[in-house]
């Protein structure tokens, strides 16, 4: 086994074990802080992919932003009556159980047999990869219009999100 | 990927270095306790129910403009990389997505989200 | 040869002598490296404690720290000492693990940066070419730590304070995040070694260029770190103490040890991003002085803030907010908008005017530079008009308050 | 070295993990959550076919850029429903949410 193998493997073990921790646990706050590690993890295996942009906007965006904005809103909706004899499940979870089993067993059967790409491609030099991204994302014949759209959706989420979010006149709080 | 090695030692020292004084604190440090002590430090009254505050909507409301533009902005740093060998549609498209941005912004600003109130 | 790189490759030969594979040479020279920036990083901030009491102090028309030692230097060892002798607590409600784990985060996040900061153009920790990123990424573990130290406390105040730490944080995040994209346009690189190099001359300062996003930065900045007038964090009039308030001892010192960190840190980004970094005449002969113009310049910025710190008053909360929202982040939006059309527009001047006059490269960045700086005026003198209209606006509404003997009436003689 | 389908084995299992979550939670939030999971293995398999296919195509770089953007309004605007609904019905658990179900 190589370095990085090993250092695959924890990474890969400590995030799956962080995502079962995530859906498991009653206390949403742990789930959220739990989620943190997950996102970390695959912040570890895109640096270990050689895209460290994409290593660093995950840490910035997943943990800096996302995860906060988790945590917030589990505080804000918090109910005393629920925290402490709530279920963490609904009535379907063995169904749900099957129904993810089946799947991660369909992929692993499938994946296992797979041989191909046993090696990382010598390729070593990615450092262009933001200048081309840059470039592809405003470029005619690139992503300019995905470009536009994301920033469109944004829009429309910020917009949709404070509207939906914020009360009403008539609403006696 | 040697730089990342790097980081990765950074990481492991930098939680070593806080966490020494702090154990070294916990071994040392001395040990006069009493459950009054560990009680919920509240300008000395009985803390009454959990600790549960319902929290204004103004917070998130906050954390939720902060995530869009978060979001938009690392967009924009790859394209900021790129400048040089971008053409004027590039540029303006660049341009275009940050006034897109500030639309949102002048949303919540005229739906009064902004107010601290 | 430069000094330090002597001395690595010195010790690599001396471990390949005793049979080491070289990766697992490599690995130790890192941890060398780690632990002497770490060991730099700290003993600048514990210098900077008493630095800071005796610059108050003298602004204050006081003496400050004099006891222990000469000038009182000892006195951040008598500070920890007696910090040493408090009791270590937590709260019986608390989340243990994430209550401990909280303090050693929040001095994490902010030593991660010194990774990437560049002493001199030989000495520094890693170069990255996502390094302004990272610097911002890194920066989310201390929000992190702020919701974990305010929630594991399980005590009302903190959980107020951190969420109103929370929402500051964030808050200026975004004009933070926005103008640090003014250098990367402007040196075409995130690698923040690159952005230095890009400043070479005083011209070349992307201060001169950019004079508001230097400017933002450093309020935003200023803000991130918590420190006066942004300090309502630890409001203690309002809010007790702030998310910290369960904390004692050196939990509770690694909090204060991560702002005081986190306040030189921010001190030498800006001097890096806008002044130039280690740069400066005569360096590249003597690659040494870089040292010297970098530390001068972090610890003139440094100073900036504790004189803020000492003269400034507290800024309310809903202020902080506006200022933000309505003032910080829609002027950087404009400066982001004009930046890259007027970089763009100016970028082949120079040679259109090499026709006549002069090299095209220096006639392309004194053009640039001063229409840059120009977009830069006009902006900042805009957005003064209009907040000064705004305000004006405001105030006129306003009922005067009533003088003194029209709000207490005499009191009718008694019969 | 690391084959692909190790990253691949990776992704399917927070795939699985994720899944579970959304269709078992009972709180909103978690339910949320559990959709972070699936987006985030799904990047790790656009950028894993992006190291091991070909480097010089960013495709895969862009459509993880895009994955972040939409996983960004997924959450801004379902974190927003559920504390609306919280406001009006005092309650985060997704099966009690069915004013809509006959």
């Amino acid at each position: 086994m190589t370095p990085m193998q090993v250092i695959f493997i924890i990474t890969a073990v400590a995030t799956v074990l962080a995502a079962i921790m995530v859906v498991s646990r009653r206390n949403l706050v742990h789930a959220a802080l739990f989620l943190v590690i997950t996102l970390f993890g695959v912040a570890v295996n895109f640096i270990l992919l050689d895209a460290p942009f994409l290593a660093v906007v995950q840490v910035l965006v997943y943990i800096g932003a996302i995860a906060i904005l988790m945590i917030f809103a589990v505080m804000l909706t918090r109910n005393i009556q629920e925290d402490g004899a709530g279920e963490a499940f609904n009535k379907n979870v063995g169904m749900a159980g099957l129904v993810s089993f089946l799947v991660l067993s369909l992929l692993v059967v499938t994946l296992g047999g797979w041989s191909e790409f046993r090696a990382l491609p010598p390729v070593a030099n990615t450092s262009g990869a933001v200048e081309a991204l840059g470039l592809a994302l405003a470029s005619a014949d690139g992503y300019v219009l995905a470009f536009e759209v994301a920033s469109m959706l944004l829009l429309g989420a910020l917009v949709g999100a404070i509207f939906v979010a914020w009360p009403r006149k008539n609403e006696n709080e | 990927m040697d730089n990342w090695l790097f980081i990765g030692i950074f990481i492991l020292v930098a939680g070593v270095f806080p966490a020494m004084p702090i154990i070294m604190f916990h071994l040392f440090g001395p040990k006069r306790s009493n459950p009054q002590k560990l009680e919920t430090y509240e300008c000395g009254m009985e803390t009454v129910g959990e600790t549960w505050v319902q929290f204004k909507v103004q917070y998130y409301i906050y954390a939720l403009v902060f995530l869009i533009f978060d979001v938009e902005i690392v967009f924009l740093y790859p394209w900021a990389v790129a400048f040089d060998s971008l053409p004027l549609l590039g540029v303006v498209a660049g341009v275009l997505f940050i006034f897109l941005l500030a639309d949102g912004l002048v949303y919540a600003w005229r739906k009064g989200a902004l107010e601290w109130s | 040869m430069d000094p330090l790189a002597a001395l690595g490759e010195w010790f690599l030969n001396l471990l390949a002598m005793i049979n080491l594979p070289p990766a697992v040479g490599q690995i130790l020279l890192y941890l060398i490296g780690v632990i002497v920036i770490a060991t730099v990083a700290l003993v600048i901030t514990i210098f900077n404690t008493w630095l800071e009491r005796k610059i108050a102090a003298r602004l204050q028309d006081r003496v400050g720290p004099n006891r222990v030692g000469p000038w009182g230097l000892l006195q951040p060892i008598a500070d920890a000492l007696k910090m040493l002798t408090k009791e270590d607590t937590t709260p019986a409600g608390a989340d243990k693990i994430a209550f401990n784990i909280a303090p050693i985060l929040a001095v994490v996040s902010v030593l991660l940066i010194w990774a990437v900061v560049p002493f001199t153009s030989q000495w520094y920790g890693t170069r990255l070419n996502v390094a302004v990123l990272y610097i911002a990424a890194v920066g989310s573990f201390g929000v992190l730590a702020v919701l974990m130290a305010g929630w594991s406390s399980n005590n009302k105040y903190a959980l107020l304070g951190a969420f109103r730490a929370v929402s500051q944080l964030i808050s200026y995040e975004v004009p933070l995040l926005l103008s640090l994209l003014i250098p990367v346009l402007m040196a075409r690189s995130m690698d923040i070694s690159t952005i230095v190099e890009k400043q070479g001359t005083l011209l070349e300062m992307f201060v001169v260029a950019a004079p508001l996003a230097f400017l933002l930065f450093f309020i935003s900045s200023v803000a991130e770190v918590g420190r006066t007038p942004f300090d309502l964090l630890e409001a203690e009039s309002e809010i007790v103490a702030g998310y910290h308030i369960e904390y004692s001892g050196f939990k509770f010192g690694m909090f204060q040890a991560g702002e005081f960190m986190h306040t030189f840190t921010i001190s030498a980004l800006t001097a890096i991003l806008f002044l130039g970094g280690w740069q400066g005449p005569l360096v590249e002969q003597f690659p040494i002085l870089g040292l010297v113009y970098f530390m001068g310049k972090s610890f003139a910025v440094y100073f900036v803030t504790m004189w803020m710190r000492s003269t400034l008053p507290r800024i309310r909360i809903d202020h902080m907010q506006s200022l933000n929202w309505k003032v910080l982040v829609p002027v950087a939006l404009v400066l982001l908008m004009l930046t890259p059309l007027v970089d763009f527009f100016t970028k082949d001047l120079g040679n259109l005017f090499s026709l006549f006059v002069g090299s095209p490269a220096e006639l392309t960045l004194s053009v640039r530079a001063g229409a840059l700086l120009l977009t830069n005026l006009a902006i900042m003198l805009g957005a003064i008009e209009v907040i000064r209209r705004s305000v004006k606006r405001a105030t006129k509404a306003r009922v005067p308050f009533p003088r003194r003997d029209e709000a207490r009436p005499p009191i009718e003689e008694a019969a | 070295m690391i084959p692909l389908s190790w990253y691949l084995l990776l992704a399917a299992a927070l795939f699985a993990v994720g899944l579970f979550g959304v269709l078992a939670r009972k709180n909103a939030i978690a339910i949320l959550m559990g959709v972070e999971l699936m987006l985030n293995a799904v990047n790790i398999n656009l950028v894993a076919f992006w190291r091991y296919l070909d480097v010089q195509a960013i495709a895969g770089h862009a459509f993880a850029v895009m994955v972040f953007a939409v996983a960004a309004a997924e959450v801004a605007v379902g974190l927003a429903l559920v504390i609306s609904l919280y406001r009006r019905r005092q309650t985060v658990a997704a099966d009690q949410i069915d004013l809509l179900k006959w």
